[in-house]
């Protein structure tokens, strides 16, 4: 995949949401474990990625295969390591809810809902001290931000000036709970201005949109070495968790958002420009089922961790 | 008697709980949306979702229990507890004490944990033994439905702050259930079966690994009494010394981390005050001192299981 | 004390700067524990306490002094718990860093910085929901806006409408860190907007400016039941905790804030107006003198507590 | 040697690795105003000031030590560790295993505790087990001016988490530190003094209260021998062991909590691999399961004191 192509992005979307079903449908079939998707978010997801350069780190939560996807891991692994594989990235240990890729600078992920948060400043610490390039790239909810640690995590970046790049993705879910029952405000990035710091809030259902907004915040940080908060306003579209029957939401408003899909939004723009037809999708579609077969043969032939795995890796 | 889940059994108690006492209410993460009967029962107001933030949630519950009501809290896994640490132990733990008497914490927090759905060491975490050192609170961990429905109960009518820890892999395990206002004192052991020549001391699911390698004992001519400790504080001394000094010999078993465990505590307390009926040394069965992993097979090789304990009785009976 | 006379205030504010400067001395000279002293910000504490009503909790910290004496509590009692004695209001238990008095609703105390934030909306909650008359007054610092639980409450207190007074003493100090280097704005006041709650700044040096702020402020959340920010701008003008040199204090900024010492400024309005003189003045002082002579004497003749108090009030 | 204060010592150790090592850093509430010396020879970006979050200041020395630095900060007092509990214990404590290796977490924290300032519950409370429970941790508390220095500086060398609490009361006790780079490794006990009928085992202030015991134990013929353990994860059960398998006799002393403490590790740990050896019950001497109290009166009553020591040990030789 040439990362260059306008339809690359696309087809980073399209991955994220073919592994995601694949995923979704093991889980309500009980052939692997349940894990949390980011359906109708893969735009805040790619959008800001892609404005990331090498050097950068990223943090992530439970929520990160588009994250990661993004970033180039290699769905045999990823998947490897839901199935709790010895092949899957972290050996099996971590299971879905916590993938890290060091290689690839994700270097810390943790599924306690703003942990993010509160080692972002950390890893940007380290990158300022050892005066290495890059920033950090700090994906959380909009149900972390009410967490104590988001306002500390804010604070602390602002007054030490570290190069955090903040990306709430206000997905207007907080698991099972509504967005609205848990804060007055709309737009989180409102909450910048407490710290002395600067926001801004964007369609995270447009691609494209979101990746001129992630490259101007990046190069705000990247150049100024002082943080920012970058809200993609978006929507969950699947359940908190595979299965989930998504009983408790509103049925007009999934509608009016799943109206909205990120990918379809993506796809008839390109159309439109003359970016894409039916046989390019095709070709697309074809590649991504390849990968996702690809996948499902190494992790599922790939054998559980030895017992005597249990052990290892605790101390250094 | 009614079989019903574990569950069901928890949802049962705190139906019942707020029926029975108006300054009951139930709030947390997803509270109000996952239990709409009780909303549609009790209010809105009586049972709460809340936003992100666990520290305040137990921060809440503390000061409305100061005031007088009596709030239980869902903080879901055990692990998200770390976040309410200072509210749970430097607020409901000591506040009391600190003020010389003048307030109480009428307040139960519930947290899941344990193996069985595979989550990793962020949702699986037995940390319980933490609160039991933690003074000024006290910690159940049940592990029939029976008992889950009726310590419970008993936690929410407690003046005291109690920690009720639901091992997630006996969520759906069915039980029967004592019909009507069924009450399990806080303290209490109970004796999930007798024996005369080894004691298995246990809490959660390796309860039924206890009785489970009873079992395969029994079967090479070995008698186990099986001792289910269900609270961890006050932890019930008379029950497992009066066990020991039967029998002679303790296996104690736990999910939790080895080191500091509840474990240690029924151990050091067998070792100081059974000491003259002890036959043997006082083993301990727990998982070892590493975070939860993930993989279904590392997860099972994580906990103690029934051949195991099978095992160590038998050899410690055998004297070898 | 008539405490609607205008010299009810003054008389407040110098009944604690001599608890306090007694306490300090005391400690200087290691005849008593340390304890941390408000010294500077009489109004802020004055100002706020008796804009309340009896009806009203308030929840203080450990620099509560000021708190505690502008709301009634006896110094004899205050002093014997300072000094351990079992007639301190704790028994001796607390000693000074967290002294409750229920009776005067000052219901939870924690030394435990941002704890009363944590508390608060709780206590408020135990009013709503009981149907219970009064209002919270919450007392924290600056030091205290940093920590993760001051968000947490304040967002949940907007969100839940609860009816909790946030008072911010500002005073410029946080132990022994300028709180200049905690933050990148100047008034804590406008973090309020982030929760979409109402927030403002008083001069925390002015008793009667701090007096009206105080009783608008009660009366908007009284009578919304919502919760609301305000700040009292002032500045610690001795150290963190008794003793202290104080040797990392820029002298010329404590000069500035000892010249508008509130005391003296209360007192230089009541002679203009024609409510003070040097007769009126030596009544007060001599008043005072008294109260803490006969604290004094009834702390230091209180025995200590038993030794068998070590364990009750564990368990309800 | 030098005599020097445990304040000094701590001081120095952390000067000197400073100086050794451009990746360490210190940080956190106060650090840079208590320690401006530090700040003038090391730059305030290596030695800095925080905003009160505790939280975040632990989650800072995570991240950063991931990125390969090696912090080092300073949490005040011991309770106001509740506030980290998260980043401390799920993240410090579970990242590493839980990447399957990916990172390392090469980072101390200091914290104050104990009885001796009648600071009350708040800023007292000995919480060590909690963190000797938790998976991933290593946790010291030494209790001679010499061991400050030499665990603080291999703490700091350390590639793990370690916890490191200072017993307040011991703070400015003085004591002979050797000169030079004296490192003490993580994870030895000390033998404080040899003896062949009882061992007292201990840490942190109630070390000197076991070796005055010792002394007047010896002036009614009974010998004892003082271990300190120094470290208590990684724990030195070979130290332990091979003292109780002499001595056949053990009492277990500290000034945490009783239950759930290091003693019942300690305890459990001897009941299991010494038991052969033992000629009597172990016995635990440590607070009782209450908040710390303020007034000095009851702040002494809540610590084991020698003469309670020396009776306990002394009832224990005897056999009665
Ligand atoms: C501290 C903590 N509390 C609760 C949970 C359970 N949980 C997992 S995801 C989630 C919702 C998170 O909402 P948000 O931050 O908006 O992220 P999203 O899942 O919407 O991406 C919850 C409650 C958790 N993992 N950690
Ligand atoms: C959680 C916590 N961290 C640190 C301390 C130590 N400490 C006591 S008061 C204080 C400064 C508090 O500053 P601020 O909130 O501004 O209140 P002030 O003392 O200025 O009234 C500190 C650091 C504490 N008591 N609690
Ligand atoms: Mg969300
Ligand atoms: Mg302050």
């Amino acid at each position: 995949m040439d990362n260059t192509q306008p339809q690359a992005a696309l087809e980073t979307m399209m991955l994220i949401r073919a592994y995601e079903e694949h995923n979704s449908a093991q889980a309500a079939t009980h052939q692997a474990p349940g894990t949390c998707t980011a359906v109708g978010q893969e735009a805040a997801a790619v959008g800001v990625v892609r404005a990331l350069r090498p050097e950068d780190r990223i943090l992530t939560n439970h929520r990160s295969a588009g994250h990661l996807l993004a970033r180039g891991a290699d769905p045999k692994r990823m998947l490897a390591e839901v199935l709790g594989r010895a092949s899957g990235y972290c050996k099996g240990k971590s299971g879905n809810l916590h993938i890290a890729v060091k290689e690839l600078g994700v270097v810390l992920t943790s599924t306690i809902v703003g942990a993010e948060l509160s080692l972002a400043p950390g890893v940007a610490l380290g990158l300022q001290q050892q005066k290495l390039p890059g920033i950090v790239a700090c994906f959380f909810g909009d149900g972390a931000a009410s967490e104590g640690t988001f306002h500390e995590s804010l604070n602390l970046a602002a007054v030490w000036r570290l190069p955090v790049l903040y990306i709430c993705e206000n997905n207007q879910w907080q698991a099972f709970v509504a967005r609205k029952e848990t804060m007055l405000i709309d737009k989180i990035s409102t909450r910048a201005a407490a710290y002395g710091m600067e926001g801004h809030t964007v369609d995270g259902n447009d691609v494209e949109a979101v990746h001129r907004a992630a490259i101007e915040a990046v190069s705000y940080v990247r150049e100024r070495r002082q943080p920012y908060l970058l809200e993609t306003y978006t929507y969950r579209t699947r359940g908190h968790y595979e299965p989930d029957d998504q009983a408790y939401v509103d049925a007009a408003e999934l509608k009016s958002w799943r109206d909205r899909d990120p990918i379809e939004i993506e796809k008839k723009r390109l159309r439109a420009a003359g970016q894409l037809d039916d046989a390019r999708l095709a070709e697309i579609e074809q590649r991504i089922s390849g990968v996702i077969a690809e996948a499902v043969e190494f992790a599922t032939n790939s054998p559980f961790p030895d017992a005597s795995e249990l052990t290892t890796d605790l101390y250094a | 008697m009614p079989t019903i889940t574990t569950a069901e059994a928890i949802d049962q108690a705190i139906a019942e709980e707020l029926r029975r006492d108006q300054r009951v209410l139930f709030f947390g993460e997803g509270v109000a949306t996952k239990r709409g009967h009780l909303v549609k029962e009790f209010g809105a107001d009586r049972v709460r979702n809340t936003p992100m933030a666990e520290g305040l949630i137990a921060g809440t519950a503390v000061g409305a229990a100061a005031m007088g009501l009596r709030p239980v809290i869902d903080l879901l896994f055990a692990p998200f507890l770390c976040y309410s640490m200072e509210e749970l132990i430097n607020s409901a733990g000591k506040l009391r004490y600190i003020s010389g008497g003048q307030v109480s914490f009428p307040m139960v927090t519930l947290a899941l944990t344990g193996t069985g759905w595979t989550t990793g060491a962020q949702h699986n975490h037995n940390l319980e033994a933490m609160f039991v050192h933690a003074p000024g609170l006290k910690v159940v961990m049940p592990s029939s439905a029976a008992d889950f429905k009726g310590l419970l109960k008993a936690a929410i009518r407690d003046d005291n702050p109690v920690m009720y820890f639901i091992d997630l892999g006996l969520l759906f395990a069915p039980g029967e259930v004592p019909e009507g206002d069924h009450i399990v004192p806080l303290g209490k052991a109970s004796v999930r079966q007798q024996g005369k020549d080894v004691s298995l001391v246990s809490y959660g699911k390796t309860v039924n690994h206890c009785l489970a390698a009873a079992q395969t004992l029994s079967e090479s001519g070995i008698s186990a009494e099986v001792i289910d400790l269900r609270s961890l504080k006050p932890l019930d001394e008379e029950a497992i010394l009066s066990s020991v000094r039967k029998t002679g010999r303790a296996v104690v078993v736990h999910e939790a981390n080895l080191t500091c465990g509840v474990g240690a505590e029924v151990s050091a307390l067998i070792a100081e005050k059974a000491f003259s009926s002890l036959r043997g040394p006082v083993l301990r069965l727990a998982s070892p001192d590493v975070p939860a992993p993930s993989s279904w097979a590392l997860e099972q090789a994580f906990v103690p299981q029934a051949p195991q304990i099978a095992e160590a009785a038998s050899r410690l009976v055998k004297g070898a």
